[in-house]
């Protein structure tokens, strides 16, 4: 039987970004698929030695700019966790908003990437059509479109104000109401099932055995999601994850689709249950008083010694609350991190964990970050082979591939 | 004069092969081949000239014939027996019975008949047996010397190769000119014997396995044969072609009994044409040396099946039994052209592609309007010449690059950039318009209208064919250099190539000439009418009109334009194929940078759809139906 | 005599420069259609006219032979449709065109052109048998394949052959290579194949390759246009019609799988024809 | 005449292919989102191809690293001419962010030459679509096109 | 604090094993340098998003056990840990060999603490 | 399909969603982070915004009294303007222009010699 070699990326106008796959196909069979990645490692984790833990921020959220604030998010959980810092409420429901508008505007995005894997460039356009609402939303909120910094060690940069609170619900009702409109087409279409239902087929002991992570493995039957951790203010608003049980990239796609209606619950209920704080004019009050909201290791000789002497209590008790000034967004941070910590959010792709270490310098001894991609790479390599080529988009892009977050 | 052209066709090449069998001497070999290969041409081109004819020899032929008869069917018998193949010992045997009684019993006045008959559709036969199959045999002996370098033999066994093609050659002769159905059938007998020997010349087990498999098919035929003819010599009363031909009409009125004898006689023609379900000894005999194959196995043998089945049109013409060889050939035609698409192997594609032409030869047959019987008579000139060519070019081929496989013909063209043109001409020739095969194909569609089974399967069927012709050429166009070498090939193996690829053209575009003077006597002549009228010398018909010197010339200037531009290319706008990036060329072979950062070279394969097109399951349903359209075809036939 | 040359060329000229207009509104309206405003009505001539500014690019020089092989191909049977000629010798020179665009794909040595081409064959296999069962039923209705046998008819086609238009609009949705047929290569190139057939033709070569579409559309709609040949404006409204219900579907379907396209343009063809056939019979 | 026409075409159809070329997706898909309803930069004939072969502006997005820049230069010797690239992105501009990592070789023009920088982390859409009307106006002056 | 526990060389396997059968899912593993006394290698199970933390702690260019062959997943981190600390893994399912992400010309070893002494230098 | 069909039938008659950049410009939202802009007067050149600056993009040099930016490594986090401690960054709503070249901002200001100390 003849077989073709096809080199399937890394410049691919299917895949947005760089990753290679070595196809061999027989009669546009799939027998074998052979990654290369290293095409966006940049080693950003050990950037982690030449800049301070305050910046690391900056850079985590550059791991990906899909999922941006989730990195962020993330990461400072981390350092709040080895520094003892307790977050204000109203900055955990912040984090929240974000966060989920994040998951909606990732999965706006991916809906609209795989249906233009499979050929159907109009309902590319629709799902990008209601996205760029929510980019709205993120720059009328955060001050830009993608990587919106919002985040920072101890709390955020930003608040919302009524107003804008009241803006993004409508603008929310609007979304809504037009991605439910694209539903039956995504979901029921007769030609968007041929080209989904059974492709891909990751069986429910596989996905646990692989360690496929997010939609992935709740396609997959299993209800497991990092939200139900309760990191930031999920342990207050109360999480059930979204499950489906065929394992395909139809099953993928409907969690992705519920999820996002889902998120836009989330997001409603944590403005409406968010906690009454100061406005942002009070925070840059606190930048008056010389106390600024950002408390980096970067400063004179005293920080650092009396750094020296607190560092062995850090993870012991629940912080005193006094190190969050009233109506701030962020707590006060001093001190430099040392310890270690294992994080994990949910990102739209899946769990995302962060293992940091520090040493009791202003650098991190070692950020890891294990990104969904790179947990679900596995499975895909797992699933590819036996698939059509024409399947191949519909399959790599079913597990929402984000290389830049893979290699970092 | 006749007499001597007769002599030289049919004889001469008997004699020949006895001496060719003695003969151990190449060089003297090669001066009586291509000596016998020119007389042959000219007397088949001499005897064009001089027409229709009726002749017959001295009695003592006759006994002579049915001398030769016995000693073929003992020498099958004693195949049968040292094979211990049961069903050829029973054919053999039944067939040697069914002699005994004819001879013996039921005609008693032999010599009566005139032994040979020709009109324009045997002289048709005789100029591509004596021209085709003659440039055949020069091409082999330059094919057989390499060949039998590669496998190394001590002792040459060329006389005995050289012996039974030029016996062929002068049994396909005899056959396509005899009248008499006793000589034909003795003419096909030789046909069968010489092709079981060739199959089986390389004496290895597949190819014994093979010749064996031809041979039983082929006795099946030949009884068929025998017993029809038996039962016409019953219910006709003459073994005359001429006779049963001029006598046609009226037993297409009255029916029935005469077309049971047709039926076996089609039936044999359709065993010795490869026809489903007897496809598989055809694709085996592809073990012989290429020039057996392209003589016996695609431009002359099997076509006599062809032709005894178009021959026997006009008798059968407007009756139950013709729509449904008409059935059977659309049928194989789309079926064996199916199997072809499924195929790596070139040799297997160019012999399902050939029986795939011959059920369309037959489907014409079958429909037997004046239109169809035109498309069949240029079907079978215009094929005969194409898939010759397609043949020896593999053998070119396979002799180079040791392999038949069309994959690994890509980028032929740097390899051997003379033989790659010659086979993409072929191809060209075989499936494009203005040339002659398409034209022929186009005739047999418009024959078709109205019949809408029919038409379905030639619609799937020409689609097929074109996917599996078109990606042979194409891949072997596919190299990455601008200027390649040419190949250095014996004069013998040259010149039949370029001859034939000259022929292919030439012809085409002589067409109306063609079918003016060799097409359209024969079919007034059966038929009271003819099909096209030819205006500009374009093929005109109120069903449609073929415009042969427009497209000549209009695709023919587009043609030259486009060579003129792409001379323009320069070696310097020449880059790498895409390879999303990672294109990268080491020693010459474009490929890519592949992971752990290897080279990976390019390799591409065809589609060869096992889904739709896998040769054992679909063989399997197409020798079920094949089967069954046979037998109501012979109930038909009987009601 | 006159008249017929006076119609080739006008067939040569003219045929290029509506194909391209239709091809424009096409995009204009795939545009709106997706909610965008959508580029210039002319913007295929202005693609056309860079693509023969650019630098001519090849792997090998029968790239360049079969691009103009195709573009003469195309254009002859656009030319002979405006003659009048035989429906199925339309066909064939079509074919020639065909053959010669995956010839060239297949003469390079990228895999994804040599896929294209092996797909675009496929293409051709999906779409050629219904074209030519389309023709017969025409030659069915007419008793004749010649095209100007189809203008001596006193009533539309459509009315005996409706089933064999839908046929008709089957082929021409993968042979003009639109959603959901769009396999072997597709105008916007978010596919697998990237642009398949067409991966290695470019600058000027595939300039020619545009050209050669525009006559493909031209010839396409102009068999559209025989169903109702009655009149001009009939004509006119039924090939609108049928190009409007085109881009539609073009825009409400994913791409589907070779596989899948074999098996339904095969047995939708099949089971459309036999139905029309014996409609016609009953009639 | 005729080469006026071209001229003009050029102009008027410029189509893009994007590499990524290790980019962290911000303006990938800020890239991406151009061709959407909002921004539908096909209103400047602008498509993505995807194929350098055809493509007459490249748009790279993203950091240059040790594995990905002899792509890049493949992608950019593909391209026929005349041809323009922009570099999108602080990365792509300069290595942005990451010009220490331990991987990275820098921004885009220490492997090819850049005719257009368009700023941002990541460049907007709006942005973008500057950049290349940008380019398009370097390429007039380079054709001696009155505006 | 992070809670671990402690792991010895010869475990790595058996208590991969002991995870894949309990219906545990491998997070990841994460390699880090702990300067002279080498390296500390951590594997991260979860189940039911309860994690469990392994600590190995090894000298350099000591050989570890892949553990690839029980959880296929742990290939891709085995061999970034190969690419950015140079730490071996016998028998990973797919050896890049320290090519996963880098060509020859970058530093091998990037992550270890000696390599970025020599890059400051 | 049919869902689909009443989806783009509903775009085709309605107004496209296009808004015509560069023709029509949209308004910024408020606090948009864009191009970064330093009122030089009243730089302190403190370095601050030199140290706490992700990218690094930023040098000030307190003795020659030069603050230069490096435009096109800048990334818009707008930390800078949050840390300045007289307020002399700001970021104005519009993205920074694109440019064929790549651009370093570079101001010359009077070093304030009473600040010097606390910069380092």
């Amino acid at each position: 039987m003849a077989r073709t070699i096809l080199p399937f990326g890394p410049q691919h106008p299917v895949l947005p970004e760089p990753l290679h796959l070595k196809l061999t196909i027989e009669d546009e069979i799939v027998v074998e698929a052979l990654p290369t990645l290293g095409y966006v490692h940049r080693g950003l984790e050990k950037l982690c030695e030449v800049r301070d833990f305050n910046q690391m921020v900056q850079i985590v959220e550059r791991v990906c700019g899909i999922c941006s604030c989730l990195h962020a998010l993330c990461y400072c959980e981390g350092i709040e966790q080895i520094m003892g810092v307790e977050v204000p409420r109203r900055a955990k429901y912040l984090r929240t908003i974000w966060g989920e508008l994040h998951r909606v505007h990732s999965h706006l995005l991916w809906l609209g990437l795989f249906a233009d894997a499979f050929g159907f460039e109009s309902l590319f356009m629709q799902f990008w059509r209601v996205r760029e609402r929510i980019m709205d939303i993120m720059e009328a909120t955060c001050g830009n479109r993608v990587v919106v910094s919002v985040n920072v060690v101890g709390g955020v940069r930003r608040d919302l104000s009524p107003e804008q609170c009241q803006w993004i619900e409508q603008q929310l009702i609007i979304s809504e109401k037009e991605i439910r409109q694209l539903q039956t087409t995504i979901l029921n279409d007769y030609t968007v099932k041929k080209r989904c239902c059974g492709k891909g087929v990751l069986t429910k002991e596989q996905a646990y055995q692989l360690g496929a992570v997010g939609p992935m493995l709740r396609g997959s039957g299993w209800a497991q999601d990092a939200r139900q951790t309760g990191y930031a203010a999920f342990g207050e608003l109360g999480f059930e994850p979204i499950v489906e049980y065929d394992g395909d990239s139809y099953a993928r796609c409907a969690v992705r689709f519920r999820e996002t209606l889902q998120s836009f619950d989330i997001v409603r209920l944590a403005i409406a249950r968010m906690p009454a704080g100061e406005t942002a004019a009070n925070v840059e009050g606190a930048n008056e008083d010389d106390t600024p909201r950002i408390i980096s290791g970067n400063r004179g000789g005293i920080m650092q010694s009396y750094n020296r002497d607190k560092h062995h209590s850090i993870t012991a008790a629940p912080p005193p609350d006094l190190d969050i000034p009233a109506g701030s967004l962020a707590a006060k941070v001093k001190g430099k991190p040392d310890g270690e910590a294992v994080t994990r959010v949910e990102q739209p792709r899946g769990e995302l964990m962060y293992y940091l270490k520090g040493v009791g310098s202003k650098n991190m001894d070692r950020v890891r970050i294990r990104t969904p991609t790179f947990a679900n790479i596995p499975p895909l390599l797992a699933i590819l082979p036996g698939c059509e080529l024409a399947d191949v988009p519909v399959i790599v892009l079913s597990i929402d591939p984000c290389i830049s977050c893979t290699e970092r | 004069m006749l007499d001597t052209l007769v002599f030289v066709t049919v004889l001469l090449p008997f004699l020949v092969a006895a001496v060719l069998l003695v003969l151990r001497e190449q060089n003297v070999r090669k001066v009586i081949l291509v000596a016998t290969a020119g007389v042959l041409a000219l007397a088949s081109l001499a005897m064009l000239r001089g027409g229709a004819f009726i002749m017959s020899p001295a009695p003592l032929y006759d006994t002579l014939i049915t001398l030769g008869d016995f000693v073929i069917l003992f020498v099958v018998l004693f195949v049968g027996i040292k094979r211990k193949n049961q069903i050829i010992i029973w054919l053999s045997v039944a067939q040697i019975i069914g002699l005994i009684i004819l001879d013996f019993f039921m005609v008693k006045e032999h010599g009566n008949i005139p032994a040979f008959f020709a009109d324009d559709l045997s002289l048709v036969m005789v100029l591509i047996i004596s021209i085709v199959g003659s440039l055949i045999a020069v091409y082999g002996i330059g094919y057989m010397k390499e060949h039998e370098e590669h496998l190394h033999l001590t002792k040459s066994k060329q006389p005995q190769f050289f012996f039974f093609i030029v016996l062929f050659l002068g049994a396909m002769n005899g056959l396509v000119l005899a009248n008499n159905l006793l000589w034909m059938y003795f003419f096909w007998e030789c046909t069968t014997l010489c092709s079981f020997m060739l199959i089986g010349h390389d004496d290895t087990e597949i190819a014994r396995k093979n010749a064996e498999r031809a041979l039983w098919m082929n006795v099946l035929g030949g009884t068929a044969f025998l017993f029809g003819i038996i039962l016409l010599q019953k219910v006709v009363g003459t073994l005359s072609l001429q006779e049963i031909l001029a006598r046609g009409p009226e037993f297409a009125v009255a029916g029935g009994a005469i077309l049971v004898p047709m039926f076996l006689l089609v039936f044999a023609g359709m065993t010795k044409a490869a026809q489903a379900p007897f496809q598989s000894w055809l694709t085996g005999a592809m073990v012989a040396p290429t020039p057996v194959s392209a003589l016996l196995h695609s431009s002359t043998m099997v076509k006599a099946g062809v032709y005894i089945i178009v021959r026997l049109a006009p008798v059968y013409a407007g009756t139950y039994f013709s729509n449904f060889v008409a059935l059977f050939g659309a049928f194989v035609f789309l079926a064996t052209a199916c199997l072809a698409a499924g195929q790596s192997n070139g040799k297997k594609i160019l012999a399902y592609s050939t029986i795939s032409n011959l059920a369309l030869i037959i489907a014409c047959a079958g429909i037997n309007t004046p239109a169809a019987i035109t498309a069949a008579i240029l079907l079978i000139l215009f094929h005969a010449i194409s898939k010759a060519l397609m043949f020896l070019c593999v053998g070119a081929i396979e002799q180079k690059i040791g392999s038949r496989d069309i994959e690994d013909m890509r980028g032929l063209f740097a390899v051997m950039p003379r033989t790659a043109l010659v086979a993409i001409i072929g191809i060209m020739t075989m499936m494009l318009p203005p040339f002659g095969m398409l034209m022929a194909k186009w005739m047999a569609i418009e024959s078709a209208h109205g019949q809408f089974l029919l038409m379905i399967m030639l619609a799937l069927g020409s689609g097929v064919t074109v996917l599996f012709w078109c990606r042979w050429a194409g891949l072997m166009l596919g190299t990455p250099v601008a200027k390649a070498k040419p190949e250095a090939q014996d004069i013998t193996v040259r010149a039949p190539l370029y001859i034939l690829a000259g022929l292919a053209l030439v012809v085409s575009f002589f067409s109306p000439v063609v079918y003016n003077s060799l097409v359209a006597p024969v079919v007034k002549m059966y038929y009271k009418a003819a099909p096209y009228a030819l205006p500009y010398g374009n093929f005109d018909s109120p069903v449609g009109i073929f415009l042969v010197y427009p497209l000549f010339l209009l695709l023919g200037l587009g043609f030259y334009f486009a060579l003129k531009q792409a001379r323009k290319v320069t070696a310097a706008q020449c880059s790498q194929p895409y390879m999303c990036g990672e294109q990268q060329t080491v020693d010459g072979k474009p490929g890519f940078l592949g992971p752990l950062g290897l080279h990976v070279p390019v390799q591409s394969g065809n589609y060869y759809l096992e889904q739709f097109f896998g040769e054992t399951m679909l063989s399997k349903w197409i020798n079920v139906i094949a089967l069954a359209v046979l037998v109501i075809m012979l109930f038909g036939g009987a009601l | 005599m006159i008249t017929k040359i006076i119609l080739a060329i006008l067939a040569l000229v003219a045929a290029p420069l509506l194909g391209a207009l239709i091809t424009g509104v096409d995009r204009r309206i795939t545009a709106w259609l997706q909610s965008r405003y959508g580029p210039p009505i002319l913007q295929p001539i202005y693609d056309v006219l860079k693509l023969l500014g650019k630098e001519p690019m090849v792997t090998n020089t029968w790239q360049a032979l079969c691009a103009y092989v195709y573009i003469v191909g195309a254009a002859l049977s656009v030319v002979l449709l405006f003659t009048g000629s035989d429906l199925l010798l339309i066909f064939f020179v079509l074919t020639v065109g065909a053959v010669f665009l995956v010839m060239g794909a297949l003469a390079s040595p990228s895999p994804y052109s040599q896929i294209g081409g092996q797909r675009e064959l496929l293409q051709m296999l999906a779409y050629e048998p219904l074209l030519i069962l389309v023709f017969a039923a025409i030659a069915m209705v007419t008793g004749s394949f010649k095209v100007s046998a189809v203008f001596e008819q006193t009533r539309p086609l459509l009315y005996d052959l409706p089933l064999m238009y839908i046929v008709l609009g089957y082929a021409l949705t993968i042979k003009l290579r639109k959603s959901p047929f769009d396999i072997s290569a597709s105008a916007h190139a978010h596919q697998e194949l990237v642009r398949g057939v067409y991966t290695e033709y470019s600058g000027p070569f595939l300039a020619m390759i545009e050209i050669a579409h525009w006559y493909e559309v031209i010839l396409v709609l102009g068999l559209c246009a025989l169903f109702w040949s009655t009149s001009v404006v009939g004509m006119v409204v039924l090939v609108a019609v049928t190009y409007l219900a085109e881009i539609i579907v073009d825009n409400v379907t994913a791409r589907l799988t070779w596989r899948f396209m074999l098996k339904s343009a095969v047995g939708m063809g099949l089971v459309l024809t036999l139905v029309n056939m014996l409609w016609l019979y009953a009639q | 005449m005729l080469g006026n026409l071209i001229n003009q075409g050029r102009i008027k159809s410029p189509w893009v292919v994007h590499f990524d070329c290790g980019s962290c997706n911000g303006c990938d898909i800020e890239v991406l989102a151009c061709l959407t309803p909002i921004y539908d930069i096909e209103r400047f004939g602008i498509l993505n191809i995807g194929n350098p072969k055809h493509a007459d502006v490249l748009l790279v997005t993203g950091t240059v690293n040790h594995r990905n820049k002899h792509v890049l230069k493949n992608i950019y010797d593909q391209m026929p001419g005349p041809k323009a690239v922009i570099a999108i992105g602080a990365c792509g501009c300069s290595g942005g962010v990451f010009r220490e990592a331990y991987n990275v070789v820098g921004g885009v023009d220490k492997v090819i030459p850049v005719d257009v920088y368009v700023p941002g982390c990541p460049a907007r859409p709006e942005a973008i679509i500057d950049g290349v009307v940008a380019a398009l106006e370097k390429v007039k002056t380079l054709l001696g096109m009155t505006a | 604090m992070l809670e671990t526990i402690p792991l010895s060389l010869d475990e790595v396997v058996a208590v991969a094993k002991e995870h894949f059968d309990g219906g545990w899912r491998l997070v990841t593993m994460t390699a880090v340098d702990v300067g002279e006394a080498g390296f500390e290698i951590f594997y991260h199970y979860d189940k039911d998003l309860v994690m469990k933390h392994y600590r190995l702690s090894i000298p350099k260019e000591t050989v570890v056990p892949s553990i690839s062959p029980v959880y296929f997943a742990a290939l891709l981190v085995e061999n970034e840990s190969r690419d950015q600390f140079g730490i071996c893994f016998s028998d990973i399912v797919l050896d890049f060999g320290g090519h996963l992400y880098l060509e020859a010309e970058v530093r091998a070893m990037p992550f270890c603490k000696v390599s970025v002494a020599q890059k400051q230098s | 399909m049919f869902n689909m069909t009443k989806n783009v039938v509903a775009n085709l008659f309605a107004k496209s969603s296009t808004r015509l950049y560069p023709f029509a410009v949209r308004g910024h939202f408020e606090g948009f982070r864009g191009t970064l802009h330093i009122n030089i007067d009243e730089c302190i050149f403190c370095r601050t915004c030199q140290i706490k600056c992700p990218s690094q993009c930023i040098a000030v040099d307190n003795k020659a009294g030069t603050w230069t930016c490096e435009a096109m490594s800048c990334v818009y986090c707008g930390v800078c303007v949050d840390v300045c401690p007289t307020s002399c960054l700001s970021m104005s709503k519009e993205h920074r222009q694109v440019a064929t070249e790549k651009q370093t901002m570079a101001y010359q200001g009077v070093p304030k010699k009473k600040k010097k100390e606390a910069a380092e």
